[in-house]
């Protein structure tokens, strides 16, 4: 409808009984903000070019930017068509599927990265097979596409089956009976009108994706990516060394995140 | 009028449609056809199954049992793109991300209508709805009223064989809703096509439809031309439906003329013999706007049943006179001037042949008849 | 509505149209699920009691089973009046805010943790002045709190967040105008209707919580949680040494996923 | 009836109200009052303002300007729950978490009212609202209808003072809205409760309301009683929405008696003098069903406009008959018996006093009298 449904708009008025969340929430706010500013200023007393022009910054720059888009890509087209079929479908087993889906988010990632090592790490058959083949699924840029994957693919498929749920089924019918068939429908209807968020989901599994730490320490701990590289120069050199490499990584995300809110929505639609 | 008559003019033929949600029988039975160039409404309160019905045909739910045929050959099986079958629902489904213009050509593009003819069927389809200067907007920017002529040409355009209305006036204000029930009036006329208009609205669908196809939990509880349902209405719930709840219970004396008892009042009306048997206990159903109420003690030819007012509405155009004849009972007449006054002692009269007797075990129509 | 509005249940008879999505969706479920079962097949093998009694191990339990508990309780007092006022309230800065909450979910673990360290650490004026009191913010408890508190809490902002918005605010008007006043209204009707999405973001926050890995391991790489433990365990010995506390860690994450799913909605509810 | 009478009648007056969302004017300097026991009808298409002034008296919106008051107090910055107005939204707004029962109480306990007197008024407004077998029922378990009663108790329970109902009968099918509207009726002379019932159904406010208020584009365009202004509307727009768009345009040739000219048409209401200057151009407005239709050739005392049936509906209880008079421009006259058929000349013919007049350019209604 229009103006008559837009209820209570009167914000202001409420503000004394909004006090007591105002406070509380602004807490956390503070907690969140606060260590991301500190950050920022103490880039200022760090090298950062220096430390970002050498051998082993280089390398696992490379190593991120080269896996977390594969990562992101294999997830957005296995993903996305069982988002569809989440919002679309029902039958038989959907809890279950559902419940597969959302096992890698609830999943600790070093347990995560140890399922995948007890999968198609060295010793298994998998692995065998495929290190005898000449590509090895573990101490592998493959490895951390492995582990990025597992990790990161729930978000595109959550994110984008509330995308598809949120478009009304009627539209879809409607093009049915204008002559569409289902995979013409999901061309030309559901997919543009899912759009935003699907975009949105794409932008937090790559987020995951270029962040990942636990799962990838435990099935790539070799070649370094961004993160694991992190790590290993903080144990060698302390806080002071990684500023730089962790405001790179920063750096990336933000642009992909900002980059992303230009075509498409926000990636707060987690919320739906 | 019926599908008996002529085969082969049944443009669609429902036959013994039935569905089941779960444990849930949502449709029970249902047969009913439409003729080309039809404007049949399939009408009954909200939950009744219609929309049920209208998502079989146009081939979005499967239904559990019976057979759709379109063109007298059986489509029960064939997908919703296959059927020849365009549906217009309640909320707007027009695709936000293209224009008006390009709305319209979507099912044209399906068929793969050459662009040069693409491009003046759907010229013809915003003229016919008078969206022609809205050709490059958003459906955003349309006004409700737009909207929906907006899907109109959407749907047309493909040339249907079938055009299903799923109740879409029903989210619109009085104003806007008969204004745009007209507009229908005049497409179907101008276009021809064999529609098929669902709505819970008696007032849409007596306005609009040739004739009426009235469901209730699932099952027809009548069907035929609006004006023979209004005036001979074969259930109580019919009569109730189309018209305005307005009933009484009474014994039946003697059936010819035909005398009923209700409490310690004897009313003969006179005239008009009743196929019933002495004594069975019936439900009578009188019209609002064929009630009169007059002084208790005026005594005229018309039967009538003595009451108090119990409440005079003004509706503006004429008076709601509520008149308790009983505890519980209360008839509503609709009086155009000089409404008496709250607990004046009145005679509700009523014209013998406007009376509607119904089997109170059965509710089945008891026949009356002219002496 | 009622029947009239449930539009096209006739499933099954699409089945054609949705094999495409089926067998691209079935990809992902495999990848999801084989590493899960094969983990599973494997603690057939493993002496999961006798590793689970050492006292390293044991250590570890205790210390994740006494901070998650602890950074689960702490993001949802602060986040829940956080998550009602974002889906309530307009305010000038409410994008900034938004973009705040969802930070820490996007940033890289470690790069939180490096944060965190700039913030907090040991050589920072709050850390120093921590210490001296003698509640040093790193390489302890509260350390892993702090951690565990920054990644996870987003979760139980956002999914609340949804879960109140999806509370007709008519409901709260209608309560008002019984006279109540705001804050009886968020006890009485509010927190009640958006019980479900809030015990599902509690849900989520705790499993991130004590899975959280990368953040800890720049604050509190002592003591141990069980993720930390799992990862030392695993380069002194390798995988087959760490699936008993892999165990035990998936064991609890379950655990309590389905504890919440018995009294609430199942976690899938990030999906809004 | 207006709120000069009495200044201690007086339940809630609403003075100079305007409301802005952004750049958007939405409620533009709207004034009136409700007396004690009244029940007022705030009336107008969607998007009109009302629920913007419903949300401003029940305390939710804070309005750009004006004054509320209550009990001639202003309330205008006190938050909802301190003004004891109740209100009834469109959609349920019964908690799911409590029974009915709770449901009724729940007003009650935010007025520490003793658990026993809260469980007599419980009982005694579920037994207004027929609800009584109900009270332990969840609100998911009632039907359409049963909720809107439960509402109705909820809002009632605490004796407010004033009753807010904001468009309650708007999301029911038709016959359920004219049974809720009756009881509705019946519940607020049992109580007395003053009333101010929002919506855009005219014909709901018509049946309910002792008063109307009609808003259009944020403005007051008609008050009164719905008679009067059926009778007299003051302007176009109050005329076609309390009635149904019916209007022709003409020029005065002559203002006593009353000549018009319609093209190379000449109309003469005799008995009717207009206080117009001649030459001016209006637009004529007459109710449907003060038109009736005669063959061309027939000259009767009426005044009447010659046209041809465009299209005849069978409605039931009436034939709509669409007569085109000029391009573009079709009368809609209600006929009870023997339409007349498509494409035959007629003559449209009205009664002299049923004519309303209004300036084309300011749409101000011409005083017209008998002379």
């Amino acid at each position: 409808m229009n103006r008559t449904d837009t209820v209570g708009s009167g914000r202001s008025f409420r503000v004394p009984g909004r006090l007591v969340p105002a406070v509380l929430g602004g807490f956390l706010l503070v907690y969140f903000a606060f260590p991301f500013l500190s950050f920022l200023s103490r880039t200022g007393t760090a090298n950062v070019a220096a430390r970002l022009s050498t051998p082993e910054a280089q390398a696992a720059i490379r190593n991120s930017l080269l896996t977390a888009p594969v990562s992101t890509a294999v997830a957005t087209v296995f993903g996305v068509p069982l988002a569809y079929l989440l919002a679309r479908a029902s039958f038989v087993g959907k809890r279950l599927v559902e419940g597969i889906v959302v096992l890698p988010l609830v999943l600790p990632p070093v347990v995560g990265g140890a399922m995948l090592l007890t999968a198609v790490g060295r010793f298994t058959p998998v692995g065998r097979v495929a290190a005898a083949a000449g590509v090895p699924l573990t101490g592998s840029l493959l490895g951390v596409v492995l582990a990025q994957t597992f990790v990161a693919a729930p978000f595109v498929v959550i994110t984008a089956r509330a995308g598809f749920g949120s478009v009304d089924e009627r539209l879809e019918q409607a093009s049915r009976s204008l002559g569409y068939g289902p995979l013409a429908t999901f061309w030309n209807v559901s997919l543009p009108l899912a759009r935003g968020a699907i975009l949105a989901g794409i932008t937090l599994t790559f987020a995951r994706a270029i962040g990942e730490f636990g799962a990838t320490m435990m099935v790539a701990y070799n070649p370094r990516t961004i993160p694991t590289r992190i790590w290993i120069d903080f144990i060698s050199g302390g806080i002071d060394t990684v500023v730089p490499l962790a405001l790179a990584l920063l750096a990336i995300t933000l642009a992909v995140i900002t980059a992303v809110q230009r075509f498409g929505r926000i990636p707060t639609v987690v919320d739906g | 009028m019926t599908n008996e008559t002529g085969e082969s003019r049944v443009r669609l033929a429902i036959d013994a449609l039935s569905h089941r949600y779960g444990d849930e029988l949502a449709v029970d039975d249902v047969s009913f056809g439409i003729e080309a160039g039809e404007l049949v409404a399939l009408v009954g309160p909200s939950g009744c199954g219609k929309t049920t019905v209208v998502q079989s045909i146009a081939g979005h739910v499967r239904p559990t049992a019976g057979r759709i045929a379109l063109h007298g050959e059986d489509v029960t099986g064939v997908p919703p793109e296959d059927r020849g079958v365009s549906i217009v629902f309640q909320r707007s489904t027009l695709y936000p991300h293209m224009t008006v213009g390009e709305n319209v050509a979507y099912g044209l593009d399906a068929r793969g209508v050459a662009p040069a003819r693409r491009e003046a069927l759907v010229s013809k389809h915003l003229e016919l709805v008078a969206l022609d200067d809205q050709r490059e907007a958003r459906p955003t920017e349309l006004s409700g009223g737009q909207r929906r002529r907006a899907e109109l040409a959407r749907a047309l355009a493909p040339s249907p064989d079938v055009l299903l209305l799923d109740e879409p006036l029903s989210a619109l204000d009085r104003t806007l809703r008969i204004r745009l029930r007209e507009e229908i009036a005049r497409i179907q006329r101008e276009t021809g096509v064999t529609t098929l208009f669902v709505t819970h609205d008696q007032e849409d669908a007596m306005a609009l439809a040739d004739r009426l196809v009235v469901m209730n939990e699932g099952r027809i509880v009548g069907r035929g031309r609006p004006r023979d349902l209004y005036e001979s209405p074969p259930t109580p719930f019919v009569a109730s439906f189309l018209g305005r709840a307005n009933t009484f219970s009474a014994t039946v004396l003697k059936s010819n003329p035909l005398t009923v008892r209700r409490g310690d009042e004897t009313v003969e009306i006179r005239g008009v013999k009743a196929d019933v048997s002495d004594d069975s206990t019936v439900t009578c159903h009188v019209h609002p706007e064929d009630l009169s109420v007059r002084p208790a003690e005026s005594r005229a030819t018309n039967p009538s049943i003595r009451g108090t007012v119990a409440h005079v509405a003004d509706v503006g155009r004429r008076y709601d006179v509520t008149v308790r004849i009983g505890s519980g009972e209360d008839l509503v007449a609709e009086q155009v001037s000089s409404p008496p006054a709250v607990d004046d002692d009145v005679a509700v009269a009523f014209p013998g042949d406007r009376l509607h007797l119904f089997d109170r075990d059965e509710g089945r129509r008891v026949p009356l008849s002219a002496v």
